[in-house]
């Protein structure tokens, strides 16, 4: 089986500096991927760039079989790949519930026309996406909050939010930037539960950005090393704590000496 | 809430003082015109001769309509020099107020949007100053309307005793025209200065424009210079000329001026200067062949207000003077009465000489005069019969 | 042949005229939308107010200024203009514009609006009429060049400039390279370059930003008052509704040239001078807004953050 | 009181019984003289201007963007519509409201054009494109001599009646509301908050933008429609004088607020003609403008502030939602 995305010997400058060079990922269906490396390693770059915020300077993505390249960001957060922030992006003044329903409105198939004239079709696909919100809201405990700003929930359900928000794309492919950021070992344990359970119930892939070592290695089937933006190792996990350019790297040495 | 609170009291306030009217038996007569926005100048000529008039006969007791005498009530109101402004002011003149007639607006922009509103509602209206003849002419059906006069002579009369003028007198057979093609009057009187010129044998040699606001014209001006003309014709209002003139002269530009009855207003000379002297233009009167009646009122309006009374204020005062003739005549307050006698007039002696409506126009048949500024004041120097 | 040329000499001295002033005017608005990010759309009528300045201060100051030369007197009164313009502006920013600096940007933007509309409105129930500008010097009209008219006999086709012109144009290049050196080479320069560069961590690095902004609408609205008075003297009929046209044509010219770059505001300000007598010249005179403003849209297409100005750096 | 406020506002049946009562009460008009003309020339004003308001606060409220050319738009709308009655249907009443949908389409497609230009660039830019939009458009009329070039368009048939205009008031109200509470409305509130954002929530951001400015730019051409057969128009009348006085109303009743936008507009024109009533010459734009300095100082986001009249929310929106 072919994976389900491809990061093809990816080139990304930005004026003089090179944020990524020659990168290679491959991220099998139903794995869930780590993504590490030290500070600057061009980790959130690599995600700006699959999910079409930045164009490869060189290279391609391929997203089942694919290409992505290129194309505008809402299109591709359309097509399946959904995205956390490494510094939560809610809309603070709007609702829990509209969060989420501005997602799962790319589901939406009425018209504008639809909606200006207010045709039946609209009102039907309105009621749904309500329905379903609240649903999806429920599933994560945050339908109490439905009714309040986002801005206004607690740090630890804006990170749960952001994820229903990206889940409500229906997405393969789940992209999670930092999501233990700022958490204790013990929400850690929790977070760790609470992402099998998403893959689980949602079947989505997950990639995901991670410094905690423990949650990635208990996690991740495969891993990704990047360091001064190259892909210096790729593997399960054992691989890679075995791996020397890997210790080299997170030692502080220059990682791609050979 | 603070700020809703600062509205409501405002509006409240408007409210007020908005609706607080008198009503003891009166002729209430309307004046609609600019008393704000691009010619501040002409509005307020036109409302001091307003209330001068309006003074002087309300001091001898009112007029007399049919067998009582009433004092007149006037009621000004200010339209920007905006259409919108000059049809809504025309509207609450005429349902509002209901006045038995309106005089104004002076500028064509807002004269053509309230004549039509004044024809709709069946009310006489006499626009003193406005030369543009799409203000007594309906467009769609090219007839005269029935209820819109005017106390002044068309731009049509206006161009041809130009064109003659410039041709016979300055002896001009090239001619420059430069006008600000935003502006109503300007435009129609330069068009038909064109026409007029070309066909009693003259030469436009160029046509240049400019927009309302500007106060650069060396880049047109040096156009003109380039084709060389004898004379240039500016149909401009009385704060653009100055500047216009100014530049001319300091680009080398030795032509003649003439103008329009657009530069006359004291102002003009204020603001002019030396680049202005020995221009000629066409006027409506002038108070150096002033009728004893002209003397008086200019005498009058000198005493009140310390200034000459230009034609605005002159003919403003005429077209109160026609109306009320009309009602003296007409005996009575109802408008359709009004409108028969103000048509029916023979012939008034007014400050701008004598006049008398077409049969079937609103457009009376009246002289115009050619003024030249010399020494800082307007200089008669020739008379223009129709 | 020749007199064509001179034709197009006495043409691009106009354009320079123009030009000059609109740039005087523009930095106004650049500087000030560097470090706030904001239009200031009074900038336009605080422009007018310089001309008013202007005409106020002379009629005061004649009898004390006769005895000095008159190119003295006029500095004098310039210096005296720019500093009042540019201490109101600078109040105008402590009064209206400081108190929204954390509300959302288009309300400061709309106060700005609402100061512009008082400022013009109040200077009407003052001076309801236009007034004439005094003569701070003679106005000598130099001819640079003579020659008999080709097809006309006794006229002439001449090259004038008047003791004016060279006045404005001077006076505004001075300004120009006087603020590019501040900008450039002093503290202030630097910490505003800084504000403009990044608004946020700016404060942490303990420049005292209020201050810096003051001081940014004090020159920019100076500078204003200067554009104002030179306008003033070059077309001496000022009215209070002189800002909102040039005002909004000044502002294009600083986005053209690329808002927040000073260098581009002057240049933009001398383009848009050139484009609009260019335009005169090229085609019937009632184009002149039609094809300017065409032309300047069409650089912006290509051009998005015009042709100094560089796209703002967007953090993800 | 406030409980009963908040009675009247939560009741679904008021804002129906207004609209009808409206209708009939404006229809009646038509016939029977409830109104002075000039009253009906003032309600008339503040219709059209409601639409401006309503239409300009897609763009300007609910996206975020600052658009200065909304005068643009009127004139396209006044005179395409106008050219429509005058030139090619003369005399045929009946076709009033075709002419207004055709001033409104060309508004539209012109809109169309700016918005593709406006992903050219961002923020303010926008500002320059529209206000360099509004000259041209001005500029071109004035050498176009088929409709009257500087002089303007004479004898336009004054069809544009108190019931039309309220109709009109109506669909745009209607049409906009919608709008605002569908998937695309979200989209554009979604864009004006963090576009990078809305973009990882799948929105369509540029099918959102360019839909918002083609709406709002139809409906600024119907306000000119409907200006232009009820005054005599002439391209001066369409300047940034104009635009701005839209702006200032609709930050005046508050952004992204239809309730807002209303206010903002029955508020400002009521108190500039009623100024004007009261003889007050120039102080008229002193009181106007300190008012709205005063406004934006101490309610940065107008009378309304975000917020919206219950009667304008749809049910579905209203459950569970907290107490506004």
């Amino acid at each position: 089986m072919s994976a389900l995305l491809e990061v093809d010997n990816v080139t990304k400058r930005f004026g003089g500096l090179c944020a990524i060079s020659n990168c290679h990922v491959r991220v099998e269906s139903g794995h869930t991927h780590g993504i590490i490396g030290p500070n600057g390693a061009g980790k959130t770059t690599l995600f700006n760039l699959i999910t079409g915020i930045y164009k490869p300077t060189e290279g391609d993505i391929r997203f089942r079989s694919e290409s992505i390249a290129g194309l505008r960001p809402g299109r591709i957060a359309i097509k399946g790949i959904g995205r956390t922030f490494q510094n939560i992006r809610l809309l603070n003044n709007q609702t829990v519930l509209d969060n989420v329903r501005i997602a799962y409105d790319s589901q939406l198939h009425y018209s504008a026309l639809d909606a200006m004239l207010r045709l039946p079709r609209f009102g039907r696909d309105e009621k749904q996406s309500i329905g379903e919100s609240l649903e999806l809201l429920k599933t994560f405990s945050l339908a109490d909050h439905a009714h309040g700003l986002a801005g206004e929930l607690p740090y630890g359900s804006q990170r749960k939010l952001e994820i229903a928000r990206a889940l409500a794309l229906k997405p393969d492919l789940l992209l999670l930037d930092e999501p233990a950021a700022g958490m204790n070992t013990g929400e850690t344990a929790d977070l760790t539960e609470f992402l099998r359970w998403v893959k689980g119930h949602f079947k989505v892939t997950l990639v995901l950005i991670e410094h905690h070592m423990h949650l990635v290695m208990n996690l991740c089937d495969r891993i990704t090393v990047l360091d001064f933006g190259k892909t210096i190792a790729e593997g399960t996990p054992e691989e890679i704590r075995a791996n020397p350019r890997v210790i080299a790297a997170y030692l502080g040495g220059t990682g791609d000496e050979d | 809430m603070k700020s809703i609170l600062i509205l409501l009291g405002s509006l409240s306030l408007a409210v007020l003082t908005g609706c607080g009217k008198s009503s003891e038996p009166s002729v209430k007569i309307g004046l609609n015109t600019e008393l704000t926005g691009e010619m501040p100048a002409v509005g307020a000529s036109s409302q001091n001769a307003a209330k001068l008039f309006v003074e002087q006969i309300n001091a001898a007791g009112g007029i007399k309509v049919g067998e009582v005498t009433l004092p007149i009530n006037l009621v000004i109101g200010d339209n920007g020099a905006k259409a919108d402004q000059a049809a809504a002011v025309a509207q609450r003149l005429i349902t509002k107020d209901e006045v038995v007639a309106m005089i104004g607006p002076d500028a064509s922009v807002c004269a053509i949007p309230a004549s039509d509103i004044a024809e709709a509602a069946k009310c006489v209206m006499i626009s003193p100053w406005s030369t543009n003849h799409d203000t007594t002419l309906d467009p769609s059906t090219g007839k005269p309307k029935e209820y819109v006069f005017r106390a002044c002579f068309t731009d049509t009369f206006q161009a041809q005793v130009l064109a003659k003028f410039a041709l016979n007198n300055i002896k001009a057979k090239t001619a420059a025209v430069f006008y600000d093609s935003s502006s109503e009057a300007p435009n129609q009187q330069a068009a038909l200065f064109k026409k007029t010129f070309e066909n009693d044998g003259g030469q436009i040699v160029s046509f240049e424009t400019y927009t309302t606001g500007d106060k650069d014209f060396s880049a047109q001006l040096t156009k003109i210079k380039s084709t060389n003309p004898e004379m240039i014709f500016l149909p401009a209002y009385y704060n653009d000329v100055p500047l216009i003139a100014q530049q001319a002269r300091s680009l080398g530009i030795t032509a003649q001026f003439v103008g329009s009855d657009a530069w006359s207003s004291p102002e003009i000379i204020k603001l002019g200067g030396a680049a202005i002297e020995g221009s000629y233009f066409c006027n409506h009167y002038s108070t150096q062949i002033a009728t004893p009646i002209a003397q008086k009122f200019m005498a009058d309006y000198k005493a009140k207000y310390g200034q000459e009374p230009d034609d605005v204020a002159a003919l403003t005062y005429d077209a109160f003077g026609l109306l009320v003739e009309a009602i003296t005549d007409g005996g009575s307050l109802d408008r359709q009465a009004i409108r028969g006698a103000l048509a029916k007039i023979p012939k008034y002696d007014g400050i701008t000489g004598t006049m008398q409506f077409q049969p079937g126009s609103g457009d009376p048949i009246k002289s115009a005069v050619i003024l030249q500024i010399k020494g800082g004041e307007f200089v008669w120097v020739a008379n223009a019969q129709p | 042949m020749l007199d064509h040329v001179l034709y197009l000499a006495q043409q691009s001295i106009n354009a320079l005229q123009q030009g000059s002033i609109y740039a005087l005017i523009a930095l106004g608005y650049t500087m000030v939308y560097g470090v706030l990010t904001m239009i200031n759309f009074a900038h336009g009528d605080l422009f007018m107010l310089g001309a008013f300045a202007c005409m106020l201060l002379a009629s005061v100051l004649t009898p004390v200024l006769v005895v000095f030369p008159p190119l003295l007197s006029f500095i004098v009164i310039l210096l005296l203009v720019m500093i009042i313009i540019g201490v109101l502006g600078a109040s105008i920013e402590r009064v209206a514009y400081r108190p929204l600096r954390n509300a959302p940007r288009v309300s400061a933007i709309i106060t700005a609006l609402g100061c512009g509309l008082l400022i013009q409105s109040l200077t009407l129930v003052i001076f309801p009429y236009s007034k004439s500008m005094p003569k701070l010097f003679t106005n000598t009209t130099f001819e640079l060049f003579e020659m008999p008219h080709p097809d006309a006999a006794g006229a002439s086709v001449t090259l004038t400039i008047t003791a004016l012109q060279i006045v404005i144009i001077c006076v505004s290049l001075i300004l120009m390279v006087a603020l590019d050196f501040l900008i450039r080479k002093t503290r202030y320069g630097m910490a505003m370059r800084a504000i403009s560069f990044d608004s946020r961590t700016v404060p942490l690095m303990g420049i005292p930003v209020d201050r810096i902004i003051s001081t940014t609408f004090l020159i920019g609205a100076g500078l204003g008052g200067a554009a104002g008075m030179l306008y003033g003297l070059a077309y001496p009929v000022i009215a209070p509704s002189m800002g909102i046209l040039v005002g909004w044509k000044a502002f294009i010219a600083a986005v053209v040239g690329g808002i927040g770059s000073i260098r581009g505001a002057v240049l933009g300000g001398f383009l848009l001078g050139a484009v609009e007598v260019l335009a005169v010249v090229m085609f019937d005179s009632s184009y002149r807004d039609l094809i300017s403003y065409s032309l300047l849209l069409l650089i912006l297409i290509f051009k998005p953050y015009g042709l100094l100005g560089q796209a703002p750096n967007q953090k993800v | 009181m406030s409980a009963f406020l908040s009675q009247i506002a939560r009741n679904r049946w008021i804002l129906p019984t207004l609209v009808v009562t409206g209708f009939a009460v404006s229809i009646l008009s038509h016939y029977q003289p409830i109104f002075s003309g000039y009253t009906q020339i003032i309600l008339i004003t503040i219709g059209i201007n409601i639409i401006l308001c309503v239409s300009l606060n897609l763009v300007n409220g609910y996206m975020g963007e600052f658009s200065v050319g909304h005068a643009g738009f009127m004139s396209l709308g006044a005179y395409t519509s106008a050219v429509f009655t005058t030139k090619w249907t003369p005399d045929i009443p009946m076709l009033f409201p075709v002419a207004v949908i055709f001033g409104g389409v060309m508004a539209a497609i012109i809109g169309l054009l700016l918005a593709l230009l406006s992903f050219k660039t961002r923020g303010d830019y926008l500002a320059i494109i529209t206000l360099a939009f509004l000259m041209i458009v001005k500029s071109s009329w004035e050498n176009i001599s088929y409709v009257g070039g500087p002089a303007g368009l004479l004898g336009v048939d004054k069809y544009t009646t108190l019931p039309w205009t309220f109709f009109w008031v109506v669909v745009t109200m209607f049409v906009i509301r919608n709008l605002v509470y569908s998937k695309f409305g979200r989209a554009i509130i979604a864009i004006r908050e963090d576009e990078i954002a809305a973009n990882a929530m799948g929105v369509r951001v540029r099918e959102a933008k360019i839909l918002a400015f083609v709406v709002s730019s139809f409906f600024g051409g119907v306000a000119g429609a409907l200006y232009s057969h009820l005054n005599f128009i002439n391209p001066k009348y369409f300047d940034i004088v104009k635009s701005t006085e839209i702006l200032v109303m609709v930050y005046l009743g508050g952004i992204s607020s239809l309730g807002g936008s209303i206010l903002g507009a029955v508020v400002f024109t009521f108190l500039f003609y009623q100024l004007e009533n009261m003889g007050l010459g120039y102080w008229r734009m002193v009181i106007l403008s300190s008012l709205l300095i005063l406004l934006m100082l101490f309610r940065p986001r107008g009378i309304m502030g975000m917020r919206e009249l219950t009667w304008f929310l749809p049910k579905r929106e209203l459950k569970g939602r907290r107490k506004l």
